[in-house]
């Protein structure tokens, strides 16, 4: 079995908590170079998936005219984010919340105490938060392809300062900071709630509050180059092994089972998504089968730590499946425009992959959970998608009244003909 | 002198640009084009939207002649270009009034 | 020396084993971390080389209107193989076949009895397959550049299911999983063999049954963007990293070593080709001096596990003219059309490569096997080859057949000048 | 603390030294796959932010007629100085050079003497020449920028091979091969003084040699493709955790300080520059924010063994004011024509960096060298940098003029005119 | 026969080509390009040096239409493309003497 | 009123357009194409096989100019083209019946 670290608390049952408290950072012990190499790695990873992998996919979506403004929003969401976790971020996830720690952490301003000796489980606090600051990152980056082609620079800084403090911060340390859901045993290995999930649901409400891109969806929004696209999904898929097999905080075997059963997930639901799109339109899409991909890794996120092959197909098949529906059927029954299906991809991923954890894990299935009661289990999973779609629904929806009130979120609409790229950077994409 | 100007299927240019040699054409401008006309566009998928492209790429060569030429400009084009099928395009004919070449400030026929 | 994990078979020559089998799955060990966090991250690099890597390099060389078509089939291969793979070609390659086992292994079937405790040599059997899929997975990839422009889609698909299972599955075993030639004493470390001429030569076969594509050899087919094309190069130079260092199967000397000599014969076939060409045409290109790197990688693939520094600046030197032979003057002398020139550069580059190999992995010529008998050791590696020219030659040969007679293998004329991304998939690569 | 591996020196203050020597070759120890497994990965990481990395970053910014011969420069200079290094360069930095070494080392020829089996420190010296190699090849790879769309290839090459072996090999050996600023105590962890001071000045002298590009500065050189440049600047941001975080040679909390360091510099140097920008031009660019992280990771390099989050806080925000100030006005002010500003952004802040090294090393400003001098270790700081800067610029001088003499450095104003794609290299970038 | 060329804002294309095609136009060629005039362009920013880019992007549009049709054209396309702004465009008309039709060799107004 | 339509070199277009407003030209069009002429293309290599690519990048410049101003127009861009090397181009001239301006619906000389 893996090595895992954590803050010593009363176990509801062993396995659960094995599996659901990868990431407390507070225990000493001994450096180990193997998995401080892999952690290393993974840091490496996961920040590319972000840059450039998330990126370039955005950006062959959206139009040539706003090719550099979702780059520009990930790379700066990138040197933000960082900031803010340095300074204070870090502590409220990870910190000792004291008799608030069930909803909220605190401390270790500016990484204070953490020295180059410093060591959480088996490897150096320093790459313990490298790593958790990678997720960090992501999380409000994937939500930049929900109001692409038509949010203000400005706004989209400051509300992305705000989320990440008052949504990002709390959910995270609910799961893995030694917060309530944690405690309650809610199972997120990767990140299916505190990425995937509050990252959706977010999205969704941000790109409803925002309203539609002029001319969608009558209008031909054409991505402008599918090349980048493809390759952004790929660096996404080689980064999502850090992501998940990362997540095991060490180079073991339940790194190792991460990594297949999340390449496992995401080959499923590419096929998925491709031969269903075949079958509907009579010609498979690459942006089908990429999307779909997206979709699996997304599903298997918070299961990698604890499924086998076997779960991984079938999540990756219902997340290649509903995903589908999501960005093909439930966008146009309601209207709205996520631009680049981030609820659609993201959020409905997260959902369908939180729940069948809940069943998966069990060794019953394939999984690697030993007398997991999979009932009670599913209602855990449950509750941990409800608190948190709830929460990060109602607080965004606050903040982006807070922030349209202060300084608008909407660009102009000749700002939004001429292109984010020219009207909001002076620059063009292509000079070709 | 006359300027013949064809809408051409982007294929049949290394043709087109042959046959014209051929007819004794020493210059010719080509542009990318996009043409609408009864030969249908194509669709393209995004995540279960079709949209239906109008517009089919097409080349545009243009040549300046002198009046003598014409009649072999616009067949040497006819039939380079000719594949038999919709959207194969058009050739037109119009007056040209004077011609100058830039290097050497040569006018009218002298010039092409 | 390097530890090695493999099945406990009659030795021929200690040394010759010990290069020559380094991959097999079933001894049980202790887990060594390092090692897993190397083999963890050469998994990433190898996938990472596939996609994005070669579907970059081939994409930049195809004309515009197919640039997606080639990024696609390098996709859907990755997805389908990693199925078949999970479901039974794991199993194929590293199973016990029992009697026939010098043939074909057997059994595993949906990754079975890999738990995430179970070690295979110093590693989790988890993290062995997923490295050994991303060699299943790159293998078909290759062939991609052979038939570019004019494949149907649906046929690849189900010529390649056919081929991994068929081919790949058969050789891979052969050389790696306890079969014959490995039982021989043939040495191919990283896949000279099993990668490189199995594909090389399937891709000759199938390019000629497929015909030219329309207007071969006379009109100009120039590479859309060899932006694209350098920058897949670069990954993948980066990524055969992970191809051979992480072919040792540990992070040790073996992998180190392999490392640097790859590195190093990349570097010199990239010069050769360029200066060769310099003064051939008077002008060095950068698809000369990439495509020659890559020639210098399929032919140290091999011998990487073997020859030191000077037996990598040989094979590195022979690889880069051999294959600039093959692929300016070779291709032409025969009239065939193989579009990227995949036999050209791989097939070759394998052959040259693991010949080479029975030299220079004696220590005599720089290389770490003592007292290897270099005569015979040539002799082993020609029948290597031999074997897998013919046997890769002919199935290729009834596969196509077969697919051919069931669904037809190539577009339509029309489909062909519209272009595959449009015909085939109803998308555009740039709609700048 | 982090274990190092270096030659018995005499000490001048163990703190001092620990940090100031961290790369000789000749200490024999135990391999421990888990620094090999880092060190490996730090190795490719390297590599990649060369090609592509650097190679994507300057070749979005020339004009689209001139993408590719960015592209090769970069592509040959790996090659080219590959081979050096294995012939006799790694030789010149790390080989013992007897009565000498304080000035250069000398021996290792073809990398004799290394073995799979050798071991430097607690990693193969396989490995370690490999990481060091690929330093090599990015310093030279950096003055592309300073010279594009200009310099003859032919020279280029003739250059780059004369400056590594007179420049590039003795600078390294006097910082981290033995020689006499690692004797003196001076710190620079990853390569400030090495890398971006050698190359930066170097790219001065040679950009005003070589004089400005014809057009410049009253006409547009609008950059072809700031796609391809952000997604550069991400991969030199992803790798440069091997570059820094590798320098460490072990997977250590040295090694997982580094990387944390590495990237908050990055990010505030970004988001300054970012911030500047928007203020002086009413719109904040996505090259500004790129080239500010390169400004932040460069001046770091040094620092990134020694400082902590702190220290990297203050060093981000000055290397992305200085460099804003360098590549915006001090440029304009001289007018010399430092293309892609390899000065203003290499030059400038490794300069800024290895100062601000010896003040916030000290663990009196979070750094984590105790007694640590600061006046002293500053005045140590400023001795390697002007070293460096007049000894990297004098030979430089010297070799321009030489290769000027021998071939010209400079393409015609016709070559210029039409690109030197075409010109020099027969192809074309795109053909959309 | 009369050559209508316009010049117009891009994003107006698809409602000049629907009323175009209202107004009877069976064909049409549009031309990415860059107009110069009233309309000012933007600035481009690059480390620090501020550049003018003067060119706009236009669309231009032709179609060659038969005599009679020359007005409802002209109208059709005044009317889908004008904005109000600066940098609407222009509309020219001239003389086209001869059109042929590529794949039947009909020429004239039938070839249209 | 004229069109003035020249074939220029790319590199020439920035002192063309001073040159034409200077001349009194108030707006122009300017479009990417492709010559073939008596200037050479250039060669390009491909894996061992070399492609002569025989078309030049050319700029079209477009202006519809009064009858009064023709002259002065040609002679702006003649004078601002030329580089005395083979391929500078060349200026046609032609007819404009009738030019609109879309925003004010001014026709004729006032629309220009
Ligand atoms: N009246 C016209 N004016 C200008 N261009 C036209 C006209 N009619 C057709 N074209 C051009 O010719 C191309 C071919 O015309 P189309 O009607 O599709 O086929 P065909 O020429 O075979 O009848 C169109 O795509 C368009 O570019
Ligand atoms: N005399 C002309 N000849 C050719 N094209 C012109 C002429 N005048 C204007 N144009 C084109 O029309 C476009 C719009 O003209 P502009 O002067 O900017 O605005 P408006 O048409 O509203 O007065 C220009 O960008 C240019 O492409
Ligand atoms: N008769 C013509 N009709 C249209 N375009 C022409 C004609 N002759 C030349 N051109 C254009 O002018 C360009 C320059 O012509 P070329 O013959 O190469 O040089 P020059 O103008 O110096 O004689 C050509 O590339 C082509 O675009």
């Amino acid at each position: 079995m893996t090595t895992l670290r954590r803050k010593p608390v009363v176990p509801l049952a062993a396995t659960v908590l094995v599996l659901g408290l990868p990431r407390l950072a507070a225990a000493q012990g001994e450096l180990n170079t193997g998995d401080t190499a892999w952690m290393l790695t993974s840091s490496a990873l996961v920040l590319f998936m972000t840059i450039p992998g998330l990126s370039l996919f955005y950006a062959g979506l959206v139009r040539a005219k706003n090719v550099l403004s979702v780059m520009m929003q990930c790379f700066a969401i990138t040197c933000m984010v960082t900031v803010l976790w340095t300074v204070y971020a870090y502590g409220l996830v990870f910190g000792d919340g004291g008799s608030l720690n069930g909803f909220i952490g605190f401390g270790k301003f500016f990484l204070a105490d953490i020295e180059v000796g410093t060591v959480s489980g088996t490897i150096p606090e320093s790459v313990f938060q490298m790593f958790q600051l990678t997720f960090a990152i992501i999380t409000p980056a994937l939500m930049v392809g929900a109001f692409a082609e038509r949010m203000k620079f400005s706004a989209m800084m400051v509300f992305m300062a705000l989320w990440v403090t008052i949504v990002y911060a709390p959910v995270a340390h609910w799961v893995w900071g030694g917060g309530f859901l944690q405690d309650m045993g809610v199972i997120d290995f990767a990140g299916g709630i505190v990425v995937h999930i509050s990252a959706g649901i977010a999205a969704l409400v941000l790109c409803i509050m925002l309203g539609k891109r002029s001319g969608y969806p009558t209008t031909s929004m054409a991505p402008n180059s599918l090349v980048l696209t493809v390759v952004g999904t790929s660096m996404l898929w080689v980064g999502w092994f850090g992501f998940n097999a990362g997540s095991a905080g060490a180079a073991d075997g339940t790194a190792g089972m991460a990594m297949a059963v999340t390449h496992i997930s995401a080959a499923i639901a590419g096929l998925t998504w491709m031969l269903w799109e075949w079958s509907n339109y009579g010609k498979p899409s690459v942006l089908g089968i990429a999307t779909g991909t997206i979709a699996g890794l997304a599903a298997i996120t918070p299961a990698s730590g604890s499924v086998g092959p076997v779960g991984a197909i079938v999540i990756g098949f219902t997340a290649g499946a509903t995903c589908y529906w999501g960005a093909n059927r439930l966008k146009r029954l309601f209207g709205y425009d996520d631009s680049l299906d981030v609820f659609g991809v993201h959020g409905i991923g997260g959902i369908v992959g939180v729940l069948l954890t809940g069943a998966f894990a069990s060794d019953a299935l394939g999984g690697s959970m030993e007398n997991l009661d999979i009932g009670n289990q599913l209602r855990l999973q449950a509750v941990g998608i409800a608190v948190t779609v709830v929460y990060s629904g109602v607080l965004t929806f606050v903040l982006v009244k807070v922030v349209d009130g202060m300084i608008g979120i909407r660009v102009t609409a000749e700002e939004e003909s001429t292109g984010l790229d020219l009207a909001l950077h002076d620059e063009r994409g292509f000079n070709l | 002198m006359k300027l013949v100007s064809a809408i051409i299927k982007p294929h049949v240019l290394d043709d087109v640009r042959d046959q014209l040699a051929k007819a004794g054409v020493q210059g010719l401008t080509v542009t990318e084009v996009k043409g609408f006309g009864r030969q249908k566009g194509h669709t393209e998928i995004y995540r279960g939207a079709e949209y239906t492209v109008d517009f089919v790429p097409k080349m545009k060569v243009e040549t300046v002649v002198s009046d003598q030429l014409v009649e072999a400009t616009t067949d040497a084009i006819t039939k380079a270009a000719r594949t038999g099928s919709i959207g194969d395009g058009k050739v037109f004919v119009s007056e040209v009034m004077q011609a100058v070449r830039i290097r050497t400030g040569e006018i009218g026929d002298e010039a092409l």
